[in-house]
Formats: structure tokens, C-alpha cells, sequence
């Protein structure tokens, strides 16, 4: 999922007519005194750090600056800080504004109703998590006919909007779920959305873009999420690779086995620390790049456990063997291998005559590389 | 029909001449499968595994009086594809293709429910019942004719799972791979309702996996309208809490969607919770010899 | 319930502030028609004819049960209200409003009928059934209970031949006006097998216009599917050429739309032509007395 | 309806990506003959009257010029043109492409379908009505998931083009498609639509708007229809009158009940010159209005026809009887009315009490009223 900085996310709302404070981003301190010298960022100014994490106000990544010379200060404190395990690289700057109300509203998908759903809130300005759920008014729109003038007015009504204030919201609306639909996006959230005047102003912006339809938006191919770099490599290869906290590393096809692979390792006390998913390849060189890969993140032992539909056991275990002929001796690690299904019977042979040792069920081989990881926690 | 397929089913195969389609063909017809025509733009007048190839699905339909589609092409094609399923009058779909991105599945679910039609995935390896017919990828030796049903959220976890009930020695009646996509065309609350009434199936097995409330939604589902004996397993209670679709996204599930709210549902629900995969087929060997001696 | 609407309708009129909305409320209630609500958004909580006035659709469904409704707003924001109506689970709406861009009526149709609803119109007098129920605004006075079904794309001409038939002393069992716009909720298509499977209805007549070719194609489902006997007129036998849709718009009708094509469709299929509206009655009374005596 | 002049309907094509030959619209002789001195319009170049009527061509209201004189000499020619009761008061000048082959492509509504429509044939150039019907390809298209691809490629097909302009013409289908439902078209065809080198290009544009969504498009306030000024007064008034050639003055409520008044003066000789649909009014003042309208068209004697159902007769007759107070006497005309229905009673008093009489039957008054206007042709 592509996460946008809120400066990101604002520049999409400016393109699909959001109302804004005034403001820009800058990159250093000196950078952002000029802004508000030149008068870019009217005064009194917000200085805001440009990470995904939220909670930035509590966490002194938001600060307010009176004059060019505080906007500086504010800009060197909070360009400096590495928060919540985010490196701070840029500052938004801008215009602190008179508001009057702070509301919530935001746009996703609900899984159950296979619908868009736009959430909207009275009390905005905390996480929604913590507002009471029944001041919480949930909207399902339909995609065919859009977002309706009914649906508005119920939004509208929980907002507590009217007059000039409730026209403006009706266009935000439509900005929101135009841009919800054709930036693919996952969620569009604004939080606060803020009553200045008689109008509305989005004051913060969290729009994440959809993976899948990347192909579709190449503008975000530049957008890294916060991967380990190990994790980086992996998804150049198109190879589904995690990293926790363990020391046993896990290999097997798709998303329920690896999941229901790391359940049965953690109830016998084993302590998974990588996982990968090989997905449904056919390759023996896509199964070498993912060993290597493997050995490189250091496990103390791996567990191999493949079940073969799509993909053939005789393919993998082809691969496997080939891969641990180019392990470097400093990554070695023990191997337990469990490999069932489709060729079973010739893959379970190529290992054999590798030295590896293919155990059939899924509870014994388990707990064999709890074993050669050092035994159970 | 016992559930959405049989011998009588008539499949297209949509992007039979990529390799995937290609193979999966092979693999339909080994199971038995009236394979009866496939579909690539452009290649219409060749032939893959002996299956005529055309260039629309309406040429291919009036030709071959195909009656589902089982669909390969590529994400950014799929939603198409679909569309061109739907409108020559197919009403079974089984999308395996990956990576569709989920606005356009809300395309494709919507369209095609409101011509009536059903979709199996996307990103699902499908539906097969053994002795009659397969739509899918799922593989063809861990099927043995029975009367267990099985619906799942996993692929490969869904082979070992129906293996494991074969080496057990009993059958499946009929296998639903749902796909584990944000917007799927069938969720478990569709699919239990055809097993509950499909003479073939004694026992149902569940298999959910963490993420979204399709399982509590089943559970609801299991708790008022399902009579048979249902056996849960839910993959991920261990996995990290993973990357959630923002504050918004736990607003929707309200505080569901972990493995416990799911087990809890389900086991309040009345189903049998294994709590590894092996032990699906004895929670259901269990059940049949229970089932035999009444 | 007969055609649509009967004793058990609950009537929503969605703009019942408006001047059309109240004087229709006060007319159908006059005709003994259920209205049981209304809806003007900011109007909540206030009384028009004695029916509670709502701001949405959905509370007033939930708290009067109403099952169809019957709209008045301006064009401009009809298809919202109909979406809204749809949304809140009403399956029959009766759309008077005329000037709906039909680009509009193209996804109130469609939206309508992916739910399982209808619509009737728009821009049309609506449905009446004497002595049960009427959405719409076709004039009481018109109307006594009988076995006469009138379907009719006319408005105006449509009271005069319900008048008609009444003055020749029988009466109507369901009168439903379709409106005359370019895209139709309901066409004679879709209104003839409700008039053919109501046990209340012993003649059909139908009333059509010139343009388009719902005439052509009623024919067609008359000649395959109605065994009752049907009295149609053509009005605009006369009328000039006019301002067709461009050429594309002949491509599409392929030489039907005129009179005499639709004349000579009815005919062809069994219907008894009427050359002036004031020859309905007499041929329905000819029919009927043919029937009594049989 | 409101329908385009052929710039401006290019105008819309442009602004929707369409590709156009190099063009402008000249109002003189010497503006035309600047536009191609300049370059603006390369030569040579074509000069096409703009006229809502077909068959331009053969018309002589389509010329060439190789010069810039020539280009003077062709749009003096064209502009002093009536063509078929149009003025010709602009010309286009296009630049004239090497065309490999003419198409044609359209999209408008089937009404039977109730969906928009794609009309395509490989034979463009001529009236579509007179390419044979094997020729022409109709694909429906939904409007909830749009023009899909299987759709475009069909219409490919049948257009007979491959490789880049395919690619072409699948950018334009998206384009028309777009341009067809954002501008409420009812109709837009492109004819013909010409293959020049790998690309299409549109030489003609056809856009008809629909008058009911005009509140959608207030930029199409200004384009008037072909009416007589009588027609242009009774439309801003709101009222359908329509000009025929006979004497008869027709005046009904309601489309369906007009129609079949014409009929029956016609089928028994009589010759209807004006027809007015009073529509569902229930003002008396609109009545007056109308009738004012009536008098000016001087026919020879007029049949008020009203069913009263929406509209009351009483209503009506009031209106009816403050008009004739009102006509001059030079537009003095012979009265024959039948009002029925809603209010009846009240209305027929109201007019016997002004001296006229209603006839109850239609036979019986349509027989009076040609009776009145001279007995029948």
C-alpha cells in the first residue's frame, strides 16, 4: 500500500479542489524561514514533520511559529527528530487559521458491504478510534449511480453543517469521492476538517493508494513504505518477505500456509523470525534468489514448507539444492524441509540425494526445527 | 447442479493462450471438466489442448453454449474480461487472476450481480467438485468424491487442508476457493448457504484466515441458518499485527477481524474450531462416524 | 395485489411541499389510496393533507412501511430522490416529474433494476386502480372499478379514454400511464404480462404515440404471449415528420416509429385498431359483450 | 434539442482529445482569406458551410482553395449561401488531409435497450441510412461500468483498423464516450471519421445536446433552433406551439390529446395550421398568453380541445374568455371549443356565459370547427 505524506496528500486534494490552508513544504530550516519571510506562509504558521505515523502533536512533530525566525527554530527542532522510527527529511509549513469546529471525515472501502463507506464525525481533531461509536454516522455509496444528495445530506446532518458551510461540504464531497475513485485509493481521510468561516478547510490529509493499481499510477513508483532493506530487495523480486522478531525463518506458498506455518511454530514455542512467501512460482531460479535472500537475514534454522499444487515439490526442491550450493559459508543454517503434493515423490528424492530429509507431517517437522534453532523459548 | 457446478457445467476459459491458461486448461479436462472453449483476442481459429480458441466471449458462448468462465487474464485486463462474461450471458465467473485492484473489482462484483451472475475470486484458485467438474487451479490429487464441503480463504493452505480430508480417507462434495482479496465475488456468507442445501454435503469445513469480518459475518450466517456441522480453522494468530488500512479500517471492523474475535464467533456459532490444520480431518472423521452411527 | 398497486400500497410521496405534491397527496388519499408519507428534505416533523412529512426516505420507511412512492421533485434532482427511494428499499416508484435528463433516467433505470425495482415514467400520469389505489396523477373522476386494463403512453388522452370507457359503462381494473420520454421505466413490454396475468383484467387497450418503437416491440410480445384480447390507438397519425434524433436515431429504429408501422404491428399481431380515441369504448364494449356471451 | 454548428461541436471534440484537422472559423471573405495567408489554415484547405443541414457536398456549400485568394473567393461564395432555409453566416476552413479511407462512427440512445448505442460501419462518407444494414455494427453499451474494452475492440473489428490506429481509435471511443455523457449528448457521430497515415482523424462533427438537461449546460443558452419567431416568443413562454401550413388552429393540453385532435381534423378534411400543447398548465394567465400566441398566427379558425385532469376547465375557460377580450379585431377568429372533464360543469357555464358553446364529442366539434374554417379541403 502506498502511504502519502500529508504535503502529498494535499497536493492531490488541490488538484481535485479540496479547500487548504495556505502553506508549502520545506526541507531545511533556512528554507522554511524564507517561506514565511516571503510571506508563502502567511503568519502565524504551523510547522509540521512529514511522517506517516500519527500523533505527531503529542509528540512534539507539530510546532507553531509567530515569526520567520521561529518558523526556522521550529523547522531545525522537528527536521532533526527520527519519530516513531521515521527519519524526519521535510516540514509543512502553514497558515494557522481561525477555526471554529473540527470534524472528521474520510473515505474507504467496507469489505462486508463491498461498498465505499464515508465516515464522518462531529468530533474530529483525535483519532476516530477513540470517539464514541455511535457518534460515528457510516455512509455506503453505491459505485454506480455515486455519491447521492441524500448521502450528502446525511453526512451533512452528522456534521452538524448547514447553510453556506453544508455547500461547501456538499462540493468537498465530491472532490473527496472523485478523488477516492479515480486515485485508487484506499482511504481518504481528513482529520481535522476544520469549520473556518462559512467554509470548510482540510487541515490534515491521509490518502493511501491501492498497490494493485500501481500500474495504473506510475506518479507513486517513487514511494517506498518502510521496509527493512532486506524487505526492499525482496519486493523488487516480487517475493513476499517479512521480518520479525525470531529466530527461525520460515518458507512456504501462499499467504494461509505461511500464516498456518508460523501458528503451529509459535504454539510449540518457536520463534519465527523471517517469513516468505514463495506465492504460486514455478521457477527453480525464483526459489534460489528467495534462499539467498533467506540466508542473508541470518535465521538460526529454516523451515521449507511447501505444498505443491501449482507450484511442482520436484521445482522447488531443485531450486533449494541449487541454493545452497551458493549459501556462503558464514549464512549456513540448518534446513528442515517439508514438501507435499504435486511431484511430491520426485521432489522428496531430489532432496534425499542433497542430504536433506523431507518430513512429512507438518506437527513433527515443526517441532524438528524448533529443535535446530535451539529449542523452544 | 449440487454447488454452481456439475457435470452439465460448460467452461470458457478467458486468456486460454497464456501459460497459466494453457496449463490449467490440461488440468480442468484431466479432472473431468467439459472444457468446451477458450477465449483471446486475436487468436480466434487455433486451438489450446484441443479446446477451440475464439476472439469474444459472445462468439464463443453462441458456438460452444459455454455457461462459466474461468478467467486468467492479467489484472489490468480482468475487469474487462468480466464485463465481457457478464454481458454474453455467463453467470458463473471463477477469477483467478491476482492483483486486480479492488475498484475495479467493486466494478465487477456489482455489475455482475445486477445481471444475476455470481463470481468466484478474484485472486482465488476456485471451485471444484470431484467426479464432475473443476473451475480453477486448484490441483486435481488432493480431491477424492465425497461429502464433506469445503470453503476457504486460502489457496495453498486449502490443497493441504483437502488433502489432509482424502488421506483421511473420506471425500469432498464440493471445494470453494473464495480468495483472500479486500472485495471478494463470494464471501462465506454466500457460499454456506448453497452447502447447507446441497444433498451431497454431511459436513462443512471453514477455513478463514485474519483480516476483514468475513468470518464473523459467516458465523452470524452458521448461528441462524446452518443445520450441518461446521469445522473452523482461522490461519494467522500469530502473524504480527501487519499493516491495517489505516484508522478507518478499525472503524469498519469494529474491533473485529483478529484469529480470536473470528474462532470466538465461529465456536459461539456452534462450529467445531480446530486449532491447526491437521486437525481438520479428524474434527471431521469425528463428525462422519458420529453422522454413520445415527 | 392485481397490477402493482392495490389495497396493501403505501404510499411515500417524495416533494410533498411542493404544490403538485399536495394537491396529488390530497387526491390520491381522495381516490382511497394509503398515503402514509412524505419527504421534504429540512421539512421533518410537519403534516401535508394530514401524512407526517420526513427528511429522508429511509425514516420514513421505518416508520410508516411505506412500499411505493410517488415523486414530484424537480428534474434537477429526481434521479437523487429516486436513488435515495431505491436505496431505502421501495420497489415501485412512480416518477411524474417531467424533463428528467435521460441520461439520468438511464442510471435511475438501471440502478432501480440491479435492485429488483421499477420504476414508472417518468414524466407520466402513474398507475391507478379504482377501489384499491393510485400513485400518480390521473383524475379521480375517470375512473370506476372494472375489467378494462388501459396501458397507455399518452397523458391527457389517457383520461379521455379511461372517461370513455367509463362513460360507456364499464370500468377499469388497472390504468397505468408509462409517460412518453425517451428512456421509460416501464414500456408496454413490461406492463403487458402484468395485464395479461391479472385475473381482474378481461381486455387490454393500448394507447401509444408516434417515435420510438415500444409500440413495434409490444406487438411483438403480443402476438408471442397475450391471449386476452387488445384494443390499441396510435395517436400522431397526422402530426408532421417533426425533429427526428439525427440519422443515427433512424439507424437505430430501422424504418419503425412511424403510425403506420406500429398500426400495422398491432394489427399483425392480433390487436383490434382503433382509428380515433372515441372508437376505444366501442370496440372494448364489443369484446366484452362477446366475452359475456361466450 | 440543441444542435451544434460543425466548429462548435469540433470545439467540443477538442476539448474531449478528438483529433481535428488544423481549422478556424471565418465569419468574411477577407477573414478567410487572412486565416490562410497566416498559416493559421494550411493550405490547401477545405471551406464548409456552417449549416445544420446534410448533404452539404453536393449542395455547393463545400469548396476547396489552394490559395489564400481562393480561399476569399470559395467562404464569399458559401457565406452569401442560403442553404436549405439556413443562412450561411460562418464558414470552417480545414486544411485538407491525404484520407486513406472514411468511416463511420456514432453513439446516441436506443431507446428500446434504454442504453447508449455505438454505431459504427466501415462505409463512411455518405448518409448512414443509406449504407446497407449488413454494414452497420450497433453495440450497446451499460452505463455503469462504461465502454469496455471487448466493446471497442468489436467496433475495431468492424471498422477493419489494426495496429496504431486501433490504438487510435480505442483513445477516441474513450473520448466520444466521455465527451457523449458529460455534455448530455443525445447525439454525437463523427462522419466521416478519416484514416490519415496511422491516425484518425474526425472531418466532421454532429453533437446534439438535450434540451432537458440545458440546466446541466448554461454555456448552450445562446443556440437557438430552427423557429419561426412565433415558435422562438411561445418557447421562452414555456409553451409547444409548433407552424404547419394549414388554417386550423389547434389548441390542447397534453402531447397525446394534440396529436390525436390533428388526427381527426385531418381525417375528416380539415387542415391544421398551428398546434399548442397547453400542457398541464392551471393558469389563467398562460391560457391567455396562449391564445394571444394563436391569434397572431391568424388562423382562419381555432379548436380548443381540453381534457381536464391536472388542469381544470374552469381554469381554462377563464382564460379563454379574458383572451378573446383582448385579440385585436384584425386577428379576430371563429371559436369552436369542447373542454371536458376536470371542473367540466363550471367551465362550460363560464363559456356559454361569453357566448360559446362546447361541443361535447371531438367528431361532432372537430367537424364544427373545419366547418368554420371553411369546410374541408
Amino acid at each position: 500500500m502506498v502511504k502519502l505524506a500529508e504535503w502529498r496528500g494535499k497536493e492531490l486534494f488541490r488538484k481535485y479542489g479540496i479547500p487548504l490552508p495556505r502553506g508549502q513544504v520545506a526541507r531545511t530550516p533556512e528554507e522554511a524561514e524564507a517561506l514565511a519571510r516571503a510571506g508563502t506562509v502567511p503568519l502565524p504558521c504551523v510547522v509540521k514533520a512529514q511522517v506517516l505515523a500519527g500523533g505527531r502533536g503529542k509528540g512534539g512533530a507539530v510546532r507553531f511559529a509567530n515569526t520567520p525566525e521561529e518558523a526556522k527554530t521550529a523547522a531545525a527542532a522537528i527536521l532533526g527528530l527520527e519519530f516513531k522510527g521515521e527519519k524526519v527529511r521535510e516540514v509543512l509549513l502553514e497558515e494557522k487559521l481561525p477555526i471554529a469546529r473540527e470534524l472528521y471525515l474520510s473515505i474507504t472501502l467496507d469489505r462486508s458491504l463491498r461498498l465505499p463507506i464515508v465516515i464522518s464525525s462531529a468530533q474530529g481533531g483525535m483519532e476516530i478510534e477513540t470517539v464514541d461509536d455511535t457518534a460515528i454516522e457510516r455512509t455506503p455509496v453505491h459505485p454506480f449511480p455515486g455519491l447521492a444528495s441524500y448521502e450528502k445530506r446525511r453526512v451533512a446532518h452528522v456534521l452538524g453543517v448547514t447553510g453556506p458551510v453544508a455547500k461547501s461540504l456538499d462540493r468537498l464531497l465530491d472532490s473527496l469521492w472523485t478523488l477516492f475513485n479515480r486515485e485508487d485509493a484506499e482511504l481518504v481521510e481528513i482529520n481535522p476538517l476544520a469549520v473556518v468561516g462559512e467554509g470548510l478547510v482540510a487541515l490534515d490529509a491521509k490518502v493511501i493508494i491501492e498497490d494493485d493499481a500501481a500500474f495504473r499510477h506510475p506518479e507513486y513508483a517513487d514511494i517506498r513504505d518502510d521496509r527493512t532493506p532486506l524487505e526492499e530487495i525482496a519486493r523488487e523480486k516480487e517475493i513476499a518477505f517479512v521480518q520479525l522478531d525470531g529466530n527461525i525463518g520460515v518458507i512456504a506458498n501462499g499467504a494461509g500456509l505461511t500464516m498456518a506455518t508460523l501458528d503451529v511454530l509459535k504454539e510449540f514455542g518457536g520463534n519465527p523470525g523471517v517469513f516468505l512467501d514463495l506465492g504460486g512460482t514455478d521457477d527453480p531460479k525464483k526459489v534460489t534468489e528467495a534462499f539467498l535472500l533467506m540466508a542473508r537475514a541470518k535465521p538460526r534454522a529454516v523451515f521449507l514448507n511447501i505444498f505443491g499444487g501449482v507450484t511442482r515439490c520436484d521445482t522447488v526442491a531443485r531450486g533449494l539444492v541449487e541454493a545452497m550450493k551458493q549459501v556462503p559459508d558464514a549464512e549456513r543454517f540448518p534446513l528442515v524441509a517439508r514438501i507435499r503434493g504435486n511431484n511430491e515423490k520426485e521432489g522428496v528424492e531430489i532432496l534425499r540425494a542433497a542430504g536433506i530429509t523431507s518430513i512429512p507431517t507438518l506437527k513433527d517437522s515443526a517441532q524438528a526445527v524448533i529443535a535446530a534453532a535451539g529449542g523452544a523459548a | 447442479m449440487t454447488v454452481l457446478v456439475d457435470e452439465n457445467t460448460r467452461v470458457l476459459v478467458q486468456g486460454i493462450t497464456g501459460h497459466q491458461g494453457t496449463v490449467h486448461t490440461r488440468q480442468m479436462k484431466a479432472f473431468g471438466t467439459r472444457v468446451v472453449a477458450g477465449v483471446t483476442p486475436g487468436k480466434a481459429g487455433t486451438e489450446v489442448e484441443g479446446v477451440p480458441v475464439f476472439d469474444t466471449v459472445r462468439e464463443a458462448v453462441a458456438a460452444t453454449q459455454a455457461n462459466a468462465s474461468c478467467i486468467f487474464v492479467p489484472a489490468p485486463y480482468a475487469k474487462d474480461a468480466l464485463i465481457e462474461a457478464v454481458d454474453a450471458g455467463i453467470l458463473l465467473s471463477v477469477v483467478v487472476t491476482e492483483h486486480i485492484p479492488f475498484h475495479d473489482m467493486l466494478v465487477m462484483y456489482h455489475y455482475s450481480r445486477s445481471k444475476g451472475g455470481r463470481i468466484i475470486g478474484p485472486n482465488c484458485p476456485g471451485i471444484a467438485a470431484p467426479g464432475k467438474a473443476k473451475v480453477g487451479i486448484i490441483p486435481n490429487v488432493v480431491f477424492q468424491p465425497g461429502r464433506v464441503g469445503v470453503i476457504s480463504r486460502s489457496g495453498t493452505l486449502t490443497y493441504e487442508i483437502v488433502n489432509g480430508i482424502k488421506e483421511r480417507g473420506l471425500g469432498q462434495s464440493t471445494c470453494i476457493g473464495l480468495g483472500g482479496d479486500p472485495v471478494v465475488g463470494t464471501s462465506f456468507v454466500d457460499a454456506l448457504p448453497l452447502f447447507q442445501g446441497d444433498p451431497e454435503t454431511d459436513v462443512i469445513v471453514l477455513v478463514g484466515e485474519i483480516g476483514g469480518t468475513a468470518e464473523e459475518d459467516g458465523a452470524e450466517y452458521i448461528r441462524h441458518h446452518v443445520t450441518k456441522p461446521v469445522v473452523a480453522y482461522i490461519a494467522g494468530r500469530s502473524a504480527p499485527p501487519g499493516k491495517r488500512m489505516g484508522h478507518a479500517g478499525a472503524i469498519i471492523s469494529r474491533g473485529r477481524g483478529t484469529a480470536e474475535t473470528k474462532l470466538a464467533a465461529l465456536s459461539a456459532a456452534g462450529a467445531k474450531v480446530a486449532r491447526f490444520p491437521y486437525e481438520i480431518p479428524d474434527l471431521v472423521a469425528e463428525i462422519v462416524a458420529r453422522q454413520a452411527r445415527r
